[in-house]
């Protein structure tokens, strides 16, 4: 799975970032959704790949790597995922003052929508 | 799960089994189905059920093993059985909303850019 | 005898899943995808469900949890864009 | 040795006491300063006899020990008696400031950066390490900087300072480059070190270089050719100024550099060849352009960059004797010339010109002033009876006794001749061109004697040159044996302070110079009026050349980089971590271990499959911007699966709900922009940023497959085994969110709490923001819906709450139970109108994200209760029916902050998004 699952970032990443390229705001949020997608797996990846050991350490057993999952990657990356939906909501919120603004959804302003 | 006798285990496979070949009906008729209408009866009808059956199943199996919480199963299948009509019946209305505008549904904005000004309540 | 047929009910729901997908990415109306979105969001709770019976594990009963009492909200949301044109009035 | 600090001390703190009372009376301002100055002297005068007697005083103190940067102050001979003159002659320039300033100029101001500057300079002679000397010497540059500007409402004054920062902070940068080499040859930048050192730094093989940088930072402190030309221009600056930094002192700084260091530095081929050639040059170019100025300081300026170039000299020819007469050259001309600037001063004061070509015959109006100026000029010729004459015939004695290269030996002695004939030629101009041949040109005004005090400083001075010119051996001869006994390093040669040392070829010298130093003043005169002599200075416009080409540069680079398209920028971004990431990749080779071969399994591999289809369909459809909502759904949703597969429950149930979060928000959003992104018009940049991305993404997947297949060294076997003993949950994650790295955490939930505010700063009040959708339809009640609302809010409050109880056990916790709690609101909103949302200006939720914020601090302190550091956590249980056991620590009390700051801020944003509403009229 680990080799499945590198290709998947990759895609993800290379999606996100052509994405981000694009000169629309819309296209832009997508593309770091994608992107913030690629990253969280890949730090959760850092924590290698353990199907079925969910790091609780129930009554009776004792916690290890062996037995459960990375808790460490899992961690970061929970607080990471609440974080880029902030960005996310806070990206939409300048999409639509900047598109008020200059009547176009340019990423750099002007040029119309385009549409 | 040998600690499971063999009738109630017979039951859990023979309720799995069931479900999932509905949630499978369900979405084949999704997929296959000539039109919209058509086609909404295979998720809110076939698969919710199907997924009613796994859910019981799941539940029996929980209660046949000891030291495992339970009775969650009742709580999931209650919030199904309330949102799943629901969803269901508002993308009827919004089917219907289309069909009546004739508007394929990637274009909107394109038409709306030059259509009637908002009203907006408030 | 349940561990006999869990691939099969698995692999079943694998199926089902599939086959929303490809009505999603078939369309044609946006209806139609949304419905197949809603879809493949029951289908995963069927196999959160599954799963856990096959793990003998209740840690996945909570996503499943969340998906049957909030899942159906971005359906709707979507399906509220659609027909009026604004999410909350 | 306290004292020591304290002596540094003062001026700053007469400095900031000035800075921060910016409206004293010029009376006041001048007296603060002036009692720093004398507590500084009475301190050094303390500190005399201990300084006679050959002690070292010490004060250190570590600063950065890593860096070997401590600050150590270290008071030998020479450091007694530059502070001496540093603080004597700034006693004097703050009494004559006083009546200098004129009612407009700002005195709190001038006394601040002066007194500023004093510290600095006190700084540069007292430090014990050379890194402090050159934060100190860096410290003046900028001081002297402020000072020429300080009448920044001149053209001329600005760039005067502009161009003395830039000279003098670059030669500060080649100084400081020096100092780290010899710092690393002597092993420590402590001063004594290096001192002792010296063997051992002439013969390493950085020597030549390490000479060369510090001896660039000291020519151009002191305005040494060709880096002369900045002096001139700093008299722009007020004459108090003038006299103190830019003859007294701080263009000292540069030969005392050299002095400092002539133990560790000096004695060798390099030194005699990068020194002396210089001084020489500088000796006799500023002599010579001194006598064709047409202003009076300026005519002074170059003069003290001619004896300067003087001192540099003596300091090359590297006898013991030059080195006594180089010191006592330092504080000869500090006398002479700060007079002379005081009295030019005086004449600008008085007469409101310091043009020669207009002032001329003074002597009827001003003849005090006049006889203190002609005494001090003399002396500045040279003039037996006239304490310049001394270090002149000493001077001239040692270029005389030059031992080197033939060359040399001629060149130096005549040098020195030329120079001393135009010395006496300026000085001459000075006098008779101001006080006597004929009348004053149109001055709007008519000169008189300035006030008593104003004049005292220059009397004083005059009067230290007399003494010293008649009576060397008793008044500055101790001051001087310090000085060299400093410079040396030990005992000072034998040498005699007198005034006749009987016929001698020095002597000799003297009079030729003195005589053909009249000569040649009133043959200039007779012959080609020096009246008429316009010169533009050359130095200022290479510099000038060399910026406007510099600045050129700069904009020629930043247009090419900056087109001011955010894409391109981005372009940039990406392929610069393209490159900086893939070269070492290509390079090293990503170095793959052996794959575990993890079993992905039907959901594994069906995962995968969703997640790869919602790529592409985001790709194909990105342009129908409400499609690619759904696909980046799908894409959500397989992700999720990923995490549950790959146990992490947590993660999989905040995914879910910010997958739906993000679809409300999106929504909300989307009705605000255009429907679909415009076609590429350039199919060329969309191939392009393909490749591009395309390369990123490669790269990304190799290395993650590298790190994949490579043994892990994971700490987290440390959190396992304690999450239950000492985090008393069972839940791993949690326990970290919360407990291990709770202080991360109060930071991310403060960014979510910020970024939630920020949203809503940005969307109050919106109204008409255009719309392009569909005119909302008249809404027809949706009864089902509502309903459905109504039921499942109880029960979304029920579940939140439980899955926060249980989080420190089981999946859950502040984070999810937030976004719980918030969805369930939000459904409330979709059923009822945006009235759900709570208050129409958010502030609710902005109450609830302050709160959690309090309640999150408070838990973390909390702990300090159950006698812990900050965040960690206690945990006495409490049962509670249904839920089961829940650890009533400090950390559920930390929990509860993040719950209520997530639920806060989501529905924030959610509430903010959803007032917006589209203008009457909209297209």
């Amino acid at each position: 799975m680990e080799l499945a699952l590198s290709i998947a970032i990759g895609l993800l990443i290379a999606a996100g970032t052509w994405l981000a390229l694009r000169a629309r705001t819309f296209d832009l949020v997508l593309g770091l959704t994608l992107l913030s997608y690629a990253v969280n797996l890949a730090i959760f990846a850092m924590g290698r790949l353990a199907p079925g050991k969910p790091p609780l350490v129930r009554e009776g057993t004792a916690g290890a790597l062996a037995t459960h999952a990375d808790p460490l990657p899992q961690a970061l990356v929970l607080t990471a995922i609440v974080i880029s939906f902030a960005m996310t909501a806070l990206l939409l919120a300048i999409a639509v003052r900047s598109r008020a603004a200059n009547r176009s959804d340019h990423v750099d302003g002007g040029g119309g929508d385009g549409a | 799960m040998n600690a499971l006798p063999l009738w109630l285990d017979a039951i859990i496979a023979a309720l799995l089994v069931v479900g999932a070949a509905f949630a499978l009906v369900g979405a084949y008729g999704l997929a296959k189905l000539g039109d919209f209408m058509k086609r909404l009866h295979g998720p809110t009808k076939a698969t919710t059920l199907g997924v009613g059956c796994v859910l019981l199943a799941s539940l029996l199996w929980f209660l046949g093993t000891p030291g495992t919480p339970h009775g969650r199963e009742i709580l999931i299948a209650a919030f199904l059985f309330v949102t799943a009509p629901v969803s269901g019946h508002l993308l009827v209305v919004a089917a219907m909303r289309m069909d009546q505008a004739a508007r394929p549904a990637p274009t909107e904005g394109r038409s709306s850019t030059r259509s009637v000004p908002a009203r907006d309540e408030t | 005898m349940t561990a006999a047929v869990l691939p099969f009910v698995v692999g079943a729901l694998a199926l089902a899943m599939l086959l929303s997908l490809l009505r999603l990415l078939r369309g044609p109306g946006i209806a139609d995808r949304v419905l197949a979105l809603d879809t493949l969001y029951v289908c995963t709770l069927a196999l959160l469900v599954v799963l856990g019976i096959q793990w003998r594990d209740g840690v996945y009963f909570e996503a499943a949890l969340l998906i049957g009492l909030l899942g159906f909200i971005g359906t709707v949301a979507l399906g509220r864009y659609v027909e009026r044109g604004k999410v909350i009035g | 040795m306290t004292a020591l600090p304290l002596l540094l001390a003062l001026p700053f703190v007469a400095a900031l006491a000035l800075a921060a009372l910016p409206r004293l009376s010029r009376t006041a301002a001048a007296l603060v300063a002036g009692a720093a100055t004398l507590g500084g002297l009475a301190l050094l005068g303390g500190m005399a006899g201990a300084v006679a007697d050959g002690e070292v005083l010490r004060f250190k103190l570590d600063w950065l020990p890593s860096l070997g940067l401590a600050f150590s102050l270290r008071v030998d001979g020479l450091a007694w008696m530059f502070a001496a003159i540093v603080l004597g002659i700034g006693a004097l320039v703050v009494l004559y400031a006083r009546w200098y300033l004129a009612d407009e100029d700002p005195p709190a101001r001038f006394f601040a950066m002066l007194s500023l500057f004093m510290g600095a300079m006190l700084g540069v002679t007292l430090a014990g390490n050379l890194l402090l000397l050159v934060v100190f010497w860096e410290l003046t540059s900028i001081s002297s900087f402020l000072l020429i500007g300080f009448w920044h409402r001149r053209a001329d004054a600005r760039a005067g300072a502009r161009m003395a920062l830039t000279i003098t902070g670059m030669g500060g940068l080649c100084l400081l480059a020096g100092v780290l080499l010899i710092g690393r040859i002597a092993g420590s930048f402590e001063l004594d070190v290096v001192l002792a050192a010296g063997e051992a730094i002439r013969a390493h093989a950085l020597y030549e270089p390490a000479l060369a940088l510090v001896l660039l930072g000291a020519f151009t402190k002191s305005a040494q050719f060709p880096f002369h030309s900045w002096l001139p221009h700093a008299m722009a600056a007020p004459t108090p100024v003038s006299a103190y930094l830019h003859s007294a002192t701080m263009v000292k700084a540069g030969v005392f550099l050299i002095a400092r260091l002539h133990p560790a530095l000096a004695g060798s081929e390099a030194w005699f060849w990068m020194v002396v050639p210089v001084g020489l040059a500088t000796l006799v170019v500023g002599a010579a352009l001194a006598l064709v100025q047409q202003d009076l300081k300026g005519l002074l300026a170059y003069s003290t960059i001619s004896h300067l170039g003087l001192i540099t000299l003596l300091f090359g020819l590297d006898t013991e004797l030059a080195v006594v007469a180089g010191v006592f050259h330092i504080l000869n001309h500090a006398t002479f010339k700060a007079s002379l600037f005081m009295a030019a001063g005086i004449i600008d004061h008085e007469t409101g010109s310091r043009d020669f070509r207009r002032l001329n015959g003074l002597w009827k109006h001003m003849p005090v002033t006049g006889a203190l100026a002609i005494v001090a000029s003399l002396a500045m010729a040279g003039v037996p009876l006239l304490n310049g004459f001394l270090s002149k015939e000493m001077f001239l004695a040692e270029t005389l006794a030059t031992e080197s290269h033939a060359l040399m030996e001629f060149l130096v002695p005549a040098g020195a001749l030329v120079a001393g004939i135009f010395a006496v030629a300026y000085s001459l101009r000075f006098v008779h061109d101001v006080f006597f041949n004929g009348e004053p040109v149109g001055l709007d005004r008519v000169p008189h004697e300035p006030p008593r005090f104003m004049r005292v400083p220059v009397e004083v001075l005059v009067v230290l040159c007399l003494v010293v010119g008649m009576f060397p051996q008793h008044t500055i001869g101790p001051l001087l044996a310090l000085g060299v006994q400093g410079v040396l390093q030990g005992p000072a040669p034998e040498y005699k302070l007198a005034i006749w040392h009987g016929f001698n070829l020095p002597l000799a010298l003297s009079a030729i110079g003195l005589v053909g130093g009249v000569a040649l003043y009133f043959g200039l005169q007779r012959g080609i009026n020096l009246h008429r002599i316009e010169r533009a200075s050359t130095g200022k416009r290479v510099f000038d050349a060399l910026v406007r080409r510099l600045v050129d540069l700069a904009r020629r680079v930043t247009r090419a980089l900056e087109n001011g398209s955010l894409q391109r920028y981005l372009l940039l971004l990406v392929l610069a971590a393209v490159v900086l990431g893939g070269a070492p990749l290509l390079e090293a080779g990503p170095g793959f271990g052996d794959p575990p071969g993890t079993p992905a399994g039907i959901a594994g591999w069906l995962a995968l499959a969703l997640l790869v289809a919602g790529v592409l369909a985001v790709l194909r459809w990105y342009r129908e911007r409400l499609l690619a909502v759904i696909a980046v759904g799908v894409v959500g949703l397989a992700v999720s699966l990923l995490f549950v597969l790959l146990s992490a429950p947590d993660l999989a149930l905040t995914q879910l709900l910010v997958e739906v979060a993000s679809v409300l928000l999106i929504l909300l959003a989307l009705r605000f922009l255009p429907q679909q992104s415009p076609p590429e018009r350039r199919r060329g940049r969309a191939w392009l940023h393909g490749v591009v991305a395309g390369a990123f993404g490669a790269g990304v997947a190799t290395a993650v497959y590298a790190v994949l297949t490579r043994p892990t060294r994971s700490i987290s076997d440390y959190f396992l085994r304690t999450t239950v003993p000492e985090g008393g949950g069972a839940n791993a994650v949690n326990v970290i969110i919360v407990d291990y790295r709770g202080f991360d955490t109060l930071g991310e939930i403060a960014v979510f709490g910020i970024a939630g505010l920020l949203l809503h700063a940005l969307l109050r009040g919106r109204a008409g923001v255009p719309g392009t959708l569909v005119p909302p339809q008249p809404a027809r009640p949706a009864f089902l819906l509502q309903v459905s609302a109504q039921v499942l809010l109880p029960l979304a409050i029920a579940v939140s709450l439980y899955l926060f109880l249980r989080g420190h056990n089981a999946p859950g916790g502040g984070f999810i139970a937030g976004l719980v709690l918030a969805l369930g609101v939000a459904l409330q909103a979709l059923a009822a109108g945006r009235e759900a949302l709570g208050a129409p200006d958010g502030r609710t939720w902005q109450a609830w994200i302050a709160w959690g914020l309090v309640v999150a601090t408070l838990g973390g302190i909390g702990s300090f209760l159950f006698g812990h550091p900050f965040l960690t956590s206690s945990t006495p249980y409490v049962d509670l029916p249904l839920v089961g056991a829940v650890p009533f620590a400090s950390a559920t009390v930390f929990d509860t902050g993040v719950y209520l700051v997530v639920a806060g801020a989501t529905l924030l944003m959610l509430a903010m998004l959803a007032r917006v509403h589209a203008q009457a009229g909209d297209r």
